[in-house]
């Protein structure tokens, strides 16, 4: 391809361990470079319409995207699911979540069940849904603390704040956990799926490589990457 | 009789501090020494505002501080009324809260004196809703004279507390601080550097050269020394006499005193006969004449008197000091021009004379 | 615009926790602030830069571990939950500790200031007339240091009701708990409804600059002025 | 622990930004400081409230806000476009000014106390020596309210270092652009990496602590100190 | 003659400052009155650091200040030297730049105080390194006064510069001043409650009296005006003589002086024979004899008198006031008693006989 360029993109906080090794990859494929920016899709999504000079957007839902290519920021067309997260219950012990899930949440020595904020986190939002599936919702109403983000909420099981906690799958097999502790995975039938997609952005300068960056997304060896991180594929 | 017991030494660089004296607690003790002599050091000490490593301070019975005890009294609780240097008010006070600050913390039944009367006598009713921040120097130190001595102390200390403040009102302020010696028994610590402000009040002098004591003793004592040279003006002071009030002439306005069964003529007094009353005389407002009594002269009171001792002046290089004995010293200081018609020395006897008016 | 359909309870719960953390770090911030403006001992400088350190760190990063530190494996968390019974994360009273040590510094640096300006003299003006050393101190030198009090509480006030990261972290956002107002605020942007977070930080602001008018013009009363 | 493999440049740009903040903080937080203590105006509590309103918001609403006025559709950020060709968000001269904007506070609050304890007799007697008024400004009142330039720089400095709300959102979190320590400390933590965030909070606190020491020791050595 | 040329008024509550008055701009003006009237706002106006509503001061031929035109010339420009009533030293400056701050920003032209001389002087080389904080207050005097001296300045405004000095330093710092006067003609507005301190230097004064002028002209004719009660002891002055030196006996230590074609005796001074030297006499000095000089008395000099005036003393009950001519007014304070011995009446010549020492 053409001479080396640069890059950036802007991804989700949750995104951004397994962006890393995307790009790690990609860098070394092609020799671009590519600069990676990470936040709250919220925030990023602020920072884009305010001419932040990004030219990919890594989005942790499917609303983002699709407004900011409904505002003309983004290129129409461009926008895709790059991965599906998955929502899991989980403690940092061992043997602590066995099979009965329900009376878990309920047992008095649990003092506090963290989920993400449900109005800002779709991981929240699917750790409701869930609950409320489950028929549960309103009697761990007084148990739960959120977490702003599926990070902070992630700290709040890890640092044995709260005891239990519905956080990504991605989380729980990533590098810091390698899938140790005890843990439920949420039945995807219990909760919409997560979708997380990408776009491509209209002020990028660099649309050739941000274009080539997107398709190495969607190849088949960043796939295998992106399930190994815990999430699903569309 | 009451006494404070003193000693303290500090090194500061270039100034080092060390004295040591004890003085009677009755009284007004005036403290002398030029600028920079450590006068403010040593109230400071006294007030337990600055502890020296090794110092000892004995008021009457108690001691305030004796580092080889390890005993320091904190201030508050020594009852010493300071008036600092500065007036040092209090700027988020209104006057008359400055001036009820010490007296609030007062005992009650220690309280004894009256705030009307202080604010009377310094002339503070204008100034009572008055901020501090604009009062004038004098109006300041005003405050600062009531406000300590409001709370009742039993010691006072005063740091040139009439520095900014006219003749008029020192002459106002000056015998309300004696009575305060006298009817209700507070010593006083007293700086200044004015003589005329001293004298009428002073029974002891302590006088401080770079950080020693140079001399201490009665008021009578250190200005009847004549080996003081420049450090006090003690030449200016002729004799201190205490007397004893005889009868009043109010058709002339005058009082007769007695001092050592010899009359003394002064300004009527306010005092009852039999009172004891301290006349002062002014050493270069004594005329000397030889032969007889003067002729009629307006300086009213003659003594026979014995020169004592004759001596140039240090003060000044013209002028002869002459000590003479009157029943009790007494210095004149003459011209020499005089001194050599009159043909003086020592063993002659001569007539002392001193206008009434020179009576204080 | 309409005023939308909202939950009061975050702005009384934000004037709680300012409200307290601010008495809590008045009454610690003082004997500190007076210990560094007097104190001649070698510690001082130490003490000045320990004093100021929490606020170099991120809010979420010093949320992160103020947050294992109250937890109930935690150094402070541990010991009060072998006390009380319970842990301090996600409380309030977890939330104003965190807060507390968060703004510290803004409490402590002006009250320094103010004492040293102050000094000594009117204080030993005050012993002298009989004033105890604690009697001095509140009759004499707080109200002259009147004008670092002020900013000690406009500061350590506006930076609790500011703060977001720190109590985010501790307080896990529990509605009518730990769920303050900038935290809603922040909430509100985030889903991207903007009209209620400037609604919100509208009302924040109006608020606040009530509060602080109010502090002001008291203070304009205040004996103590430039002459 | 070994040293993670990691990037310093934000180190460095932290230390630009929080340097460049102070000195723009000083330079515009110094006349106002001033102008609230000698002021007789009407207006004085409502300019102090203003000046204290900034940190009430939240940062990252706060942020926000600046994102919008610094981007090129912005209030000053259109200006700026039109003056130099591109918007101040994402740069390093937006960063600067929203730190300022976010900081102003806690420079103005103890540099207006200093001025105010100084007063105006010192200032009078300068004049009186035939000083200009700046003159004046320069050799008595700014050394004599050296105390509260001490407070501002330490302050200003350490709430620029930990700031990150406004930073983040008025900076995107550009490596090397507007990639600021705490920022990397936050990033670290979101994806878990905590070795990585130890490592940088500890290099953050040790760096500010060294810095804090040395500013107060050398304040030490200054010739106003408590009698 | 330059003149200086002020009209202010304040109203501050309870105070209305209302002056309006012209001296010669050439040596020492004392400023007089009682604490709290106006005294250090009157040199606050004149320096420019107050603004009055509708004020007008013009030194020589520069208007500094007339609010009619909206002219007023800032402080910083007007080159007055101000020694304020607290010392107002820099804190953070040693006392050497304390010292050298005016002067480092005074036009090198027009510097005509040598820093050495200043210094010694004042006594300030052993205090050179030293921060100001903890000086004691009459150093703290001592700079501030060398500070002001220091900025050649065009005018000096000195607000009880010496309170807290003694009178040895005192004696060394006045004639100074007295100097700067005459040689290097610079005009001196000096606000003391010190009449010894003032007598000597005092050209001109301005009585202030609760915010107004209640007197103002040449040292001489305020002082022997009886119209003044209790506003200055107007009394303690008998008289101010300017005199011109004629020769002097130095066997005797004395100096003969001429005065209206008369002798007097004063202790020798240093001047050479022509030099005019100004000769005080306190009243309380001045005895009076009648019939004949007096007889051989150590008090030197005897003047034929005539009895102009005599009234009650204002300021003692008992004290008669005598206004004597000798050529000049004379005033001389003597007993009631004295009074009627001497069966004094106006129009009656006696002789008027007063101490060399009690000339100054
Ligand atoms: N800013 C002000 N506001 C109100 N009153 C004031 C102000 N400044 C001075 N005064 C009052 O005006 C009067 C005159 O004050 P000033 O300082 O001129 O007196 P002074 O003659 O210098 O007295 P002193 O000899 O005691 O220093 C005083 O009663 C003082 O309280
Ligand atoms: N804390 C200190 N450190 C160093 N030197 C000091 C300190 N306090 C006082 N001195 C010095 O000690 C000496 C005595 O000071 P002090 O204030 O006792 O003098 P003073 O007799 O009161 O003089 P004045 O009449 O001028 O007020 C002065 O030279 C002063 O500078
Ligand atoms: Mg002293
Ligand atoms: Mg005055």
């Amino acid at each position: 391809t053409s001479a080396a360029e640069e890059v950036r993109i802007a991804v989700a906080a949750n995104f951004r361990a397994t962006l890393d090794e995307i790009v790690t990859r990609f860098e070394q494929d092609t020799g671009h470079t590519v600069v990676v920016s990470s936040g709250s899709s919220g925030k990023l999504y602020a920072q884009i319409r305010n001419g932040a000079p990004f030219d990919v957007f890594f989005s942790a839902d499917v609303t983002r995207p699709k407004l900011l290519e409904e505002e003309g920021f983004a290129v129409p067309g461009s926008r895709f699911t790059y991965a599906v997260g998955r929502l899991t219950l989980w403690h940092p012990g061992p043997a602590v979540i066995e099979g009965n899930e329900q009376s878990i949440l309920l047992r008095s020595d649990v003092r506090h069940v963290a989920i993400a904020n449900p109005k800002t986190a779709p991981y929240g939002a699917a750790a409701k849904e869930a609950l409320q599936a489950l028929g549960l919702w309103e009697q761990v109403q007084d148990r739960l603390v959120r977490g702003e983000n599926i990070g902070q909420t992630f700290h709040f099981v890890f640092s044995q704040n709260a005891q239990l906690g519905f956080v990504a799958l991605s989380q729980v097999l990533g590098p810091k956990v390698n899938g140790s502790g005890s843990r439920w995975d949420v039945p995807v039938h219990l909760y919409a799926p997560i979708r997380q997609q990408a776009v491509l952005l209209r002020s990028g300068q660099r649309q050739e490589v941000a274009r080539a960056f997107l398709d190495y997304v969607k190849d088949v060896r960043s796939r295998n990457v992106i399930e190994r991180f815990g999430y699903g594929l569309e | 009789m009451k006494r404070l017991d003193a000693r303290f030494s500090i090194d500061y660089p270039g100034f080092h501090f060390d004295v040591a004296f004890t003085v009677p607690l009755e009284g007004t003790t005036a403290v002398f020494g030029s600028s920079g002599s450590g006068k403010t050091t040593l109230l400071r000490c006294i007030a337990g505002l600055i502890r020296v490593p090794s110092g000892f301070l004995q008021f009457d019975q108690a001691v305030w501080q004796d580092d080889a005890q390890g005993i320091f009294l904190p201030v508050e609780q020594r009852r010493v009324g300071v008036v600092f240097q500065e007036a040092r008010l209090f700027p988020h006070l209104t006057v008359t809260q400055n001036l009820k600050y010490g007296m609030k913390r007062s005992n009650p039944s220690l309280r004894r004196i009256d705030f009307a009367h202080v604010s009377e006598l310094l002339e503070l009713e204008s100034l009572f809703e008055r901020r501090v921040s604009n009062l004038s120097g004098g109006e300041q130190q005003r405050v600062a004279i009531g406000r300590a001595l409001l709370a009742s102390p039993q010691l006072l200390l005063m740091d040139e507390p009439l520095a900014f403040l006219d003749q008029q009102r020192k002459k106002e302020i000056l015998p309300f601080i004696q009575r305060l010696n006298r009817e209700l028994r507070i010593p006083v610590l007293y700086v200044s550097h004015d003589l005329q402000e001293i004298l009428p009040l002073a029974n002891h002098v302590v006088l401080l050269k770079e950080g020693k004591v140079a001399a201490t003793g009665s008021i009578q004592e250190v200005f009847s020394r004549l080996d003081l040279p420049g450090l006090v003006e003690s030449n200016v002071v002729g004799a201190i006499l205490e007397t004893r009030i005889m009868e009043h002439e109010p058709q002339f306005g005058l009082t007769r005193v007695e001092f050592l069964g010899q009359s003394l003529f002064l300004p009527q007094q306010a005092l009852p006969p039999g009172a004891p009353l301290r006349v002062q005389i002014l050493s270069r407002d004594v005329s000397l004449v030889v032969g007889g009594p003067p002729a009629t002269s307006s300086a009213l009171n003659t003594l026979e008197a014995t020169i004592v001792e004759v001596r140039n002046s240090p003060g000044d290089q013209y002028a002869v000091e002459v000590k003479l004995d009157v029943g009790c010293p007494l210095l004149a200081m003459i011209t020499r021009k005089s001194f050599y018609q009159l043909r003086l020395r020592p063993g002659q006897k001569v007539h002392a004379s001193f206008k009434a008016v020179a009576l204080s | 615009m309409t005023v939308p359909d909202m939950d009061w309870s975050p702005l009384w719960l934000t004037m709680q926790l300012a409200g307290v953390t601010v008495i809590v770090l008045l009454l610690v911030g003082t004997p500190i602030a007076w210990w560094l403006a007097f104190t001649r001992s070698r510690f001082r400088t130490l003490v000045e830069a320990v004093v100021a350190l929490p606020i170099v760190l991120p809010p979420t990063v010093l949320g992160f571990y103020l947050l294992t530190a109250l937890g109930p494996h935690g150094l402070i968390g541990g010991a009060w939950k072998d006390l009380t019974g319970s842990a301090l994360s996600f409380t309030f009273s977890g939330l104003v500790i965190a807060s507390a040590f968060y703004s510290l510094p803004f409490v402590v640096q002006p009250l320094h200031g103010a004492f040293e300006a102050v000094g000594k003299k009117p204080l030993e003006a005050a012993w002298s007339l009989g004033a105890s050393k604690l009697d001095a101190f509140f009759t004499v030198a707080s109200p002259m240091a009147v004008r670092g009090y002020l900013s000690a509480v406009v500061l350590g006030f506006a930076h609790t009701l500011g703060e977001f990261g720190v109590v985010l972290m501790v307080g896990g956002n529990i509605p009518g708990v730990t769920k303050v107002l900038s935290i809603a605020i922040y909430d509100h942007v985030e889903v991207l409804e903007y009209t209620q977070a400037h609604f919100l930080s509208a009302v924040l602001l109006i608020f606040s600059f009530l509060v602080l008018t109010i502090v002001y013009t008291a203070n304009r009363r205040l004996p103590i002025h430039v002459s």
